[in-house]
């Protein structure tokens, strides 16, 4: 009468020994949490392959924290803005050499013009950078809608546009005063005085432009750069000095106080490349290990001791080239290793298991 | 006009996402991705620009004979997260362009109309909530419903959750509630229950409160949230004697004079 | 639901879903209530968070089990051992209400000495015919009762004969097979061995703790506690509630599953009381109205019974003598049958036509979904209409199903989207693999457009019996329109051929009422119209009838289905009331029948008509007013007395005492015992799933001896224990998915929280198939082969059953080749069976293999499943042994 | 001109103070924000999906759908949603929504557009064909009065009005018996 007879041959006797087991472990459990008998059935081979569950270890727990997801968001920052710092800062620091060699060295008047315009050209160009940047670079004017100085963004928004049109200022009064050198010298006194005006205000914005991108930096959620938010501006200032002078030397320039403002960089970067190396901060592993530890170390190498070798024997082009590229490494270094970091949650989370990586995980 | 918050309590919470798809639905947010995680029945993962309501699906091992609501075993938790509207804001503190505001209500509200995707306030959020939406630009994440607020309704998603897992309301009522809920779950044996509310750190209070079971960690809910800004005045001292050493090293080399 | 229709009288839920915050205890089984119905489950949560105890019995821990006290799991289908132990614990443990069960059912009847229980017949009742295949009830009824007469050349089971009609519960529809009707034997002290208390006891003598450990997997002490937690609420204090869902009716016994639970809850006095009864959760938004009012085979409106094709359809008379009761409401049926035929024949139905009686068409066989659709595939059919359905995805061996599509000379599919029924002919998985090739497919398919909810005006009934109004809101866009457009202009157009026509067939046509008034500019009908028609009127005067109880049987009254007449009463609309008054929410919609939210709510008062409790009053005996009041509409005659006692020659209602409070019933008695309407016993009995891995622990007898398999080589079933298909394989729904996915898979906003098909399978099963959480894995029945993605759970037990180790694979069935999130049809595993009342499939237990990797893409599937079925145990080819379990697998 | 620089927020913060994140910030968009609900008119509906019943409120203005979502009176749903019955707009409203009838001739390989009106006519055609070929009036004598070539599937989701009309048509009408529907028990 039943609609299926009854195999014989069942249960499965090759299992039987195994069953008998089973029938223990369940009589006192009721449950068996061990393997139990071979699924035999399965026509596809079998895949050699590790169980893991929605719930288990690499699922939600204090040691993991919530399957291993970062909890904070990467930097959405594209290739243009590591290169506005390294703009930025080189030609704020020219501005404030330009200024300086103005105010002790008046007769070094090309050193003056070319850090002007050093100084110039690196606000013309971090502008169209930090724009081409935005989501909707067409609203790039609305980082004048407000005045936020608890927003580092919003002070480098003023600082840069303060610190471009006077570096653009100064640099025009210094062409203007060339002019009227050799043409109408009435001319030449005013333009003297807005020239210098202009100079010493880039200048002291300038210092502002090669100091706050540190701050930017260090003043966010991501670890590998809070712990280090009190070295990042001088880390970044030192960075751009090098540059700076980096580049008037290129242009060609061999006063011997750009020499000694590029051993001061090397040795700053230096002592904060130090820092870094000696702290065993879990959070700074990304300046440290991986691709973005490469590019960190390499920009410090190249930004610190190479070019004090190359100056110690004089090899100051060599040296500049060096500094220039260090400190270029040194910015993109620092943006990558922040990327790293904010895909780890060990860290923000505070979990028993830090340095827990989870950079297999991408989130949709 | 009073503050408002959510208090999201994780043992009403059924796990049936309607807050996430009523959210979406009432602020047109796009989908989010087909990804299958492999995560419990997650298959959102994360608050982002285009998830602003998110289930969280906290999966332990459960034993025949308890429920989830067996006092004494944590079997499978959901917990839906949401922006936590703080009240030191890194988003809003980051924010350059006046786009992100403090609403009437207490909670930060990003202007699409003003929103240039600069993507500060990105690093600037202690919870990865805020995001830029990619093909659009801008940073997107809960509005707290302020249109909704404005007009006397609660938000969509407080609105929809079948359980009232979600509640929403006066901001002192909502902690008053919490208080209450957390003694009478410790009452019945719930030892694990417990609040999060963030208000002893430096993000001083939030408006998204979350009674959960178990550890917070596990839900992605860190224990000592910072708000950035903590950072700037270190930075801001670094950045003076930076300043003030790169004026007196330019000043001293040209002391130093020029060419012997 | 025959399950409930033949225990208490009426086909729907027995509660609302409110009422649930009454319970003291509720056991959630065969649903996953909090996924399902969350909304609904909020009354859950406000029982539990008042203290009641929440249970949920389910394979699988799901979000349900999560919000539950007390979660254990079971092997699917084996729920009758696991409610059949609580119906024993209850007897055995005094935890039977008997000042409830005595008065209120049938437990003190007495029955025949011949009667043979499953114990005697190793699995069978007396009066099984194993030629017919069928039973002959005639020993189950009641002892005294009038024998069968001579003559009744229909068996006692037609085969045509569907389940829906038994939702009416007690009615003659054996032939002329005698109905248990008062007066009969009894004994009050429940001690008399052949009582129906006694015989029950007996009969569930061995569904013990320890049975239950062996056949359901769930170890005795954890059940001991589920038993002792439900069975407590019991008695005039307390009450406790039983929700339910497809889990339990998709089985080759679902309509016994739910009796077993129809039998406990009349034994701890839980039906007709406050935060009582029986849930029955439906899945669409108007799946009870479609039984009410059914697009349905075997009924009509109101659960009367399609005319078979029989003797007894050779007169109005003779049919109507064929379901009409002596005692009971349905001895009101003649008024119902009439009613309805001059609702539908108008002028033309007479007295001297039989009302037209003779112009409905007679049920000759099988014409089920699954019945008609196996007719389909052979080629009989020329047309289909699909409305709001999507059985390529959701119907079970969805290969067959599309396959038999291709056999059609014409398809109308009319939806929201493009569903997988309407593209079965270019992009079905058969298409994939060579079976069907479009230029070889002669189905001419129509797919139209349909409109939604918001965007015409109508009601649903949900889950509670309650219809609500849902205004329409703006105009559908584009050519979609209602299905009330689509009727009423495709009738228009077939009533104009016939109008001068001659020919006998073409009368019921020509005589149609179809003068429905329209509206707008795409002449939508007015359905206000239609629901008048619904809700019954004079044809004299037109004048709206007050409800059923006007009804007549001479013609002076038309209703399309009685039991919802009363929705209109007094020119206005019920169903779109929106001011809810007191605790049942009277004033908001309208509930059938004459809007009494709670059914058989007299059992909610003692015998003599008090509460049994302050805590638990609904409805009580006013004796200064000389009525029935409290909470609810009364489900009784509401000026009848507790005391009364019918006249010996009493007839209908009157015959029914004041003390008798299932008044659809003709002895007015809850049914333990059903002595006849159901096909497969009038006690339910632990059978196998037709695909089992183990033997019947408790009977001889394997399978539902009654089921019908519909077992050939496209639809095959693997036999007991096939080494081949160790698994037991369950599906079931996800809350972010509806049903087929035609209205999810579809939205973005549901399509991206379950992107993908996946089954739940246990970290032991894992380990031992050698699977990750996330991996591919391909699940193969002798149907089909599916894949999907692995989630490794700790929320899957495997279970010890009969001593050997089972697991259980879960696999929600929402998806298939279109949407947005698209995958395998897991209903492609599912076989076509008939459980032999309602004939539903076995969709919840079944047998599957389970292995790591994608399946073959093509044809290679069909190679696949053809190797497998070419396998025999003792072949000796290496993979034959291996799947014989006597390899071990390369490490 | 003037207006922009009348608008610029920094005036706004020189003039009454404010940090930048508060009403000083705010855009004129966001001083006048309204829901996109306001002032529209409301249908009482129900949820299409399950059968609990849910309350829904369906806001609509110009004949476009606005929102839908709970009716906070409802006594079964107390104005709650779950995840179906909060997409229930995007159900309505979603890009993949059919609004052409497609039609398949035999052995075409491909949809093609067909007027509805045109449809419905070949439709009837094809219903009484087939009905005209498989129709059986008696058979042994006794009444059969069947249409035996045409069956139907569905109903659960529809109105009870509908499924009235299609039972009536189907059965009292045209003499089918094969219908059937997602009710199984």
């Amino acid at each position: 009468m039943p609609r299926r007879p009854r195999d014989p041959r069942l249960p499965d006797a090759a299992s039987e020994g195994r069953l008998d087991e089973l029938r223990e472990r369940a009589a006192s459990a009721g449950v068996v949490d061990a393997p139990g008998v071979r699924p035999a059935g399965a026509p596809m081979p079998l895949a050699n392959g590790v169980a893991g569950t929605a719930g288990d270890g690499n699922g939600a727990s204090a040691a993991s924290g919530y399957y291993g997801r970062p909890l904070l968001k990467e930097p959405t920052w594209t290739w243009e803005v590591p290169l506005y710092f390294f703009v930025g800062g080189a030609a704020g620091a020219a501005a404030v050499v330009g200024a300086t060699a103005r105010a002790m060295a008046s007769d070094e008047t090309d050193l003056v013009r070319d850090a002007r315009w050093v100084a110039a050209l690196g606000g013309a160009l971090s502008a169209p950078l930090l724009i081409s940047d935005l989501g909707r670079p067409e609203r790039f004017l609305n980082m004048l809608r407000v005045w936020k100085p608890q927003s580092p963004m919003s002070v480098g928004a003023w600082t840069l546009t303060a610190f471009g049109s006077s570096a653009g200022a100064a640099a025009f009064a210094d062409l203007v005063g060339r002019r009227a050198a050799d043409g109408d010298s009435r001319l030449a006194v005013p333009v003297r005085v807005v020239g210098d005006a202009a100079g010493m205000l880039a200048a002291a914005t300038g210092l502002v432009m090669t100091t706050y991108t540190g701050v930017l930096v260090g003043a966010t959620t991501i670890p590998a750069w809070n712990r280090s938010v009190s070295v990042l501006p001088i880390h970044f200032a030192a960075s751009g000095l090098g540059a700076a002078v980096s580049l008037l030397e290129l242009l060609g320039h061999d006063h011997p106080a750009l020499n000694r403002l590029g051993i001061a960089a090397a040795l700053a970067e230096i002592g904060t490349g130090v820092v870094h190396e000696l702290d065993g901060d879990p959070a700074h592993a990304p300046l440290k290990e991986g691709s973005s530890g490469a590019l960190v170390r390499a920009g410090g190498v190249l930004s610190g001791p190479v070019p004090l070798l190359l100056r110690l024997f004089g090899a100051r082009k060599a040296a500049a080239v060096a500094a220039i590229a260090g400190s270029l490494l040194t910015r993109y270094g620092w943006v990558a290793a922040g990327r790293i970091s904010a895909r780890d949650p060990s860290l923000p989370l505070g979990l028993q298991e830090p340095g827990h990586h989870s950079e297999g995980i991408e989130t949709p | 006009m009073a503050t408002t918050a959510f208090l999201t309590d994780s043992t009403l919470c059924i796990g049936c996402k309607a807050c996430e798809v009523a959210c979406k639905e009432w602020n047109e947010v796009p989908e989010d991705g087909l990804l299958f995680t492999g995560h419990s029945y997650d298959n959102t993962g994360a608050l982002g620009a285009s998830t602003w309501r998110h289930v969280k699906f906290v999966e332990q091992t459960p034993a025949i004979g308890c429920g989830g609501n067996d006092p004494a075993l944590l079997s499978w938790q959901f917990s839906s997260d949401v922006c936590k509207h703080c009240e030191n804001a890194g988003c809003l503190e980051a924010c350059p362009t006046g786009a992100i505001v403090r609403t009437e209500f207490g909670g930060v509200f990003i202007q699409p109309d003003v929103c240039n995707g600069c993507g500060y306030c990105v690093v600037g959020c202690p919870f990865g909530v805020v995001d830029r939406r990619e093909g659009d630009g801008r940073v997107f994440k809960c509005t707290f419903c302020y249109d909704r607020q404005l007009a006397g309704l609660q938000p969509a998603c407080a609105k929809a959750c079948p359980t009232q897992s979600i509640l929403f309301g006066e901001i002192d009522e909502m902690r008053q509630r919490a208080e209450e809920r957390l003694a009478e779950l410790h009452a019945r044996g719930m030892a694990d229950a417990v609040l999060w509310d963030a208000r002893d750190t430096s993000v001083g209070g939030t408006h998204a409160m979350f009674l959960l079971r178990g550890d917070p960690r596990a839900y992605n809910l860190p224990s000592a949230p910072e708000v950035p800004t903590v950072y700037q005045r270190d930075g801001w001292r670094a950045a003076a004697i930076a300043a003030g050493g790169l004026l007196l090293a330019a000043f001293g080399a040209f002391v130093a004079g020029g060419h012997d | 639901m025959p399950g409930l229709g033949t225990s208490f009288g009426r086909g729907g839920a027995t509660t609302a879903q409110q009422d649930l915050a009454n319970s003291d205890a509720i056991l959630i089984m065969g649903s996953s209530m909090a996924e399902n119905h969350p909304v609904g489950f909020q009354w859950v949560m406000a029982a539990r968070e008042r203290g009641a105890t929440v249970i949920h019995v389910d394979p699988r821990f799901n979000r349900t089990s999560a919000m539950a006290d007390l979660w254990v799991p079971l092997r699917a289908g084996s729920d009758i051992v696991f409610l059949g132990g609580l119906v024993r614990y209850a007897i055995e443990h005094g935890k039977v209400f008997r000042d409830y069960v005595v008065p209120y059912t049938n437990a003190a009847v007495l029955l025949k000495d011949e009667l043979r229980d499953p114990e005697d017949l190793d699995g069978l009742f007396s009066g099984w015919d194993a030629s017919e295949l069928k039973y002959d009830p005639e020993s189950w009824l009641y002892r005294g009762a009038a024998k069968k007469s001579a003559g009744g050349d229909v068996a006692g089971h037609e085969a045509e004969q569907g389940g829906h009609a038994k939702e009416r519960g007690g009615h003659r529809d054996e032939g002329d097979q005698a109905q248990p009707e008062q007066p009969q034997e009894r004994d009050d002290t429940l001690g008399h061995p052949r009582c129906v208390y006694q015989v029950t006891r007996r009969h569930f003598a061995r569904y013990t703790s320890e049975m239950v450990e062996r056949a359901c997997g769930v170890p005795a002490a954890q059940f001991v506690r589920v038993a002792e937690a439900f069975c407590s609420a019991s008695g005039p204090e307390r009450t406790g509630a039983i929700c339910y869902a497809v889990g339990w009716t998709q089985h080759s016994v679902g309509v016994q599953i739910i009796r077993t639970a129809a039998i406990l809850q009349l034994l701890l006095g839980n039906v007709g009381r406050p935060g009582g009864g029986i849930l029955a959760l439906r899945g669409h938004a108007s799946i009870q109205g479609s039984t009410d009012i059914p697009t349905l085979f075997d009924i009509l409106p109101g659960y009367l019974s399609m005319p078979l094709f029989e003797k007894e359809s050779d007169s109005l008379a003779s049919y109507v003598r064929k379901y009409q009761t002596e005692t009971g409401w349905w001895h009101n049926y003649d008024k119902y049958i009439v009613s309805l035929l001059k609702a539908w024949y108008g002028e033309e139905a007479t007295a001297e036509n039989e009302f037209g009686f003779g112009w409905l068409p007679r049920v000759d066989g099988d014409h089920s979904h699954q019945g008609y659709w196996l007719d389909m595939a052979a080629g009989k059919l020329e047309g289909l209409f699909v409305i709001g359905q999507n059985p390529a995805v959701g119907a079970p061996n969805g290969r067959l199903e599309r396959k038999a599509l291709a056999q059609l000379k014409w398809l109308v599919v009319r939806d929201l989207v493009e569903v997988e029924t309407a593209s079965f002919w270019y992009d079905s998985p058969e298409v994939e693999r060579g079976e069907l090739r479009p230029d070889e497919i002669a189905t001419e398919v129509f797919l139209m457009p349909a409109a939604g909810h918001a965007e015409k005006d109508g009601t649903f009934t949900n889950t509670q019996r309650l219809l609500q109004w849902h205004e329409k809101a703006v105009d559908p866009p584009g050519d979609c329109r209602s299905e009330t457009w689509f009727a009423y202009h495709l009738g228009r157009r077939l009533q104009e051929r016939v109008r001068a026509s001659k020919r006998r067939r073409d009368q019921p046509l020509q005589a149609m009422t179809w003068d429905y008034p329209v509206e707008g500019a795409d002449r939508e009908p007015v359905v206000e119209a239609v629901a008048r028609e619904i809700h019954g009127r004079k044809p004299s005067d037109g004048e709206l009838v007050s409800g059923f109880t006007e009804l007549a049987a001479d013609g002076s009254t038309a209703c399309g289905c009685w039991i919802y007449s009363g929705l209109y009463a007094g020119g206005i609309n019920r169903p779109r009331q929106r001011a809810a008054r007191g605790a049942y929410a009277h004033g908001w919609g309208w509930a059938w029948p004459s809007d009494r939210r709670i059914l058989y709510n007299r059992c909610s008062a003692r015998p003599d008509g008090a509460p049994w409790s302050e805590r638990k009053k609904l409805v009580w005996w006013d004796d200064a007013a000389g009525e029935w009041t409290g909470l609810d509409v009364v489900d009784f005659a509401k000026t009848k007395r507790p005391d009364y006692k019918p006249k010996p020659d009493a007839k209908g209602d009157d015959a029914i005492a004041g003390d008798q409070p299932f008044i659809m019933h003709p002895d007015g008695l809850g049914w333990i015992w059903v002595a006849s309407g159901l096909k497969d016993g009038p006690l339910p009995t632990h059978y196998e799933p037709l695909e089992s891995p183990v033997s019947n622990p408790l009977y001889g007898l394997q399978t539902n001896p009654a089921a019908q398999p519909k077992e050939r080589p496209d639809n095959a079933y693997a036999p007991t224990g096939d080494p081949r298909y160790p698994h037991v394989l369950t599906t079931y729904r996800l809350t972010e998915h509806h049903t087929a996915g035609g209205m999810s898979r579809t939205l973005p906003h549901l399509a991206e929280l379950q992107p993908e098909l996946f089954a739940e399978i246990s970290p032991e099963l894992a380990a031992e198939a050698g699977i990750a959480n996330g991996d591919w894995v391909t699940i193969a029945t002798p149907r089909a082969m599916v894949e999907a993605r692995a989630l490794v759970t700790a929320r899957m037990k495997p279970l010890v059953i009969d001593g050997r180790l089972v697991h259980q694979v879960g696999l929600p069935y929402h998806w298939g080749p279109r949407g947005i999130a698209r995958g395998d049809v897991a209903n492609d595993l599912v076989a076509i069976s008939e459980e032999p009342n309602v004939r539903i499939m076995e969709a919840k237990a079944l047998v599957c293999s389970l292995a790591p990797g994608r399946r073959p893409r093509g044809a290679g599937v069909l190679r696949q499943l053809e190797e497998i079925a070419a396998m025999r145990p003792r072949d000796e080819t290496p993979l034959a042994r291996q799947i014989a379990g006597e390899d071990s697998p390369p490490a | 001109m003037w207006d922009l620089i009348r608008e610029w927020p920094l005036l706004r913060q020189l003039r009454d103070g404010g940090d930048g994140t508060g009403p000083e910030a705010m855009s004129a968009r966001t001083r006048e924000l309204q829901t996109k609900t306001a002032g529209a008119p409301v249908a009482r509906s129900v949820c299409p999906y399950c059968a609990v019943g849910c309350g829904q409120l369906v806001h609509h203005r110009d004949g476009k759908l606005l929102a839908i979502e709970g009716d906070p009176e409802s006594p079964i749903s107390r104005g709650r949603l779950c995840p179906k019955g909060a997409a229930s707009h995007q159900l309505l409203t979603h890009a993949g929504r059919l609004t052409k009838v497609k039609y398949r001739a035999p052995f075409a390989t491909r949809w093609q557009e067909i007027p509805l009106e045109e449809a419905m006519d070949r439709i009837a055609d094809r219903v009484w064909e087939s009905r005209e070929r498989t129709f059986e009036e008696e058979r042994d004598g006794r009444v059969l009065m069947q249409c035996k070539g045409i069956a139907h599937l569905g109903g659960a989701t529809l109105d009870n009005e509908e499924n009235y009309l299609l039972k009536k048509l189907f059965t009292a009408g045209l003499g089918m018996t094969r219908l059937s529907n997602q009710a199984r028990i």
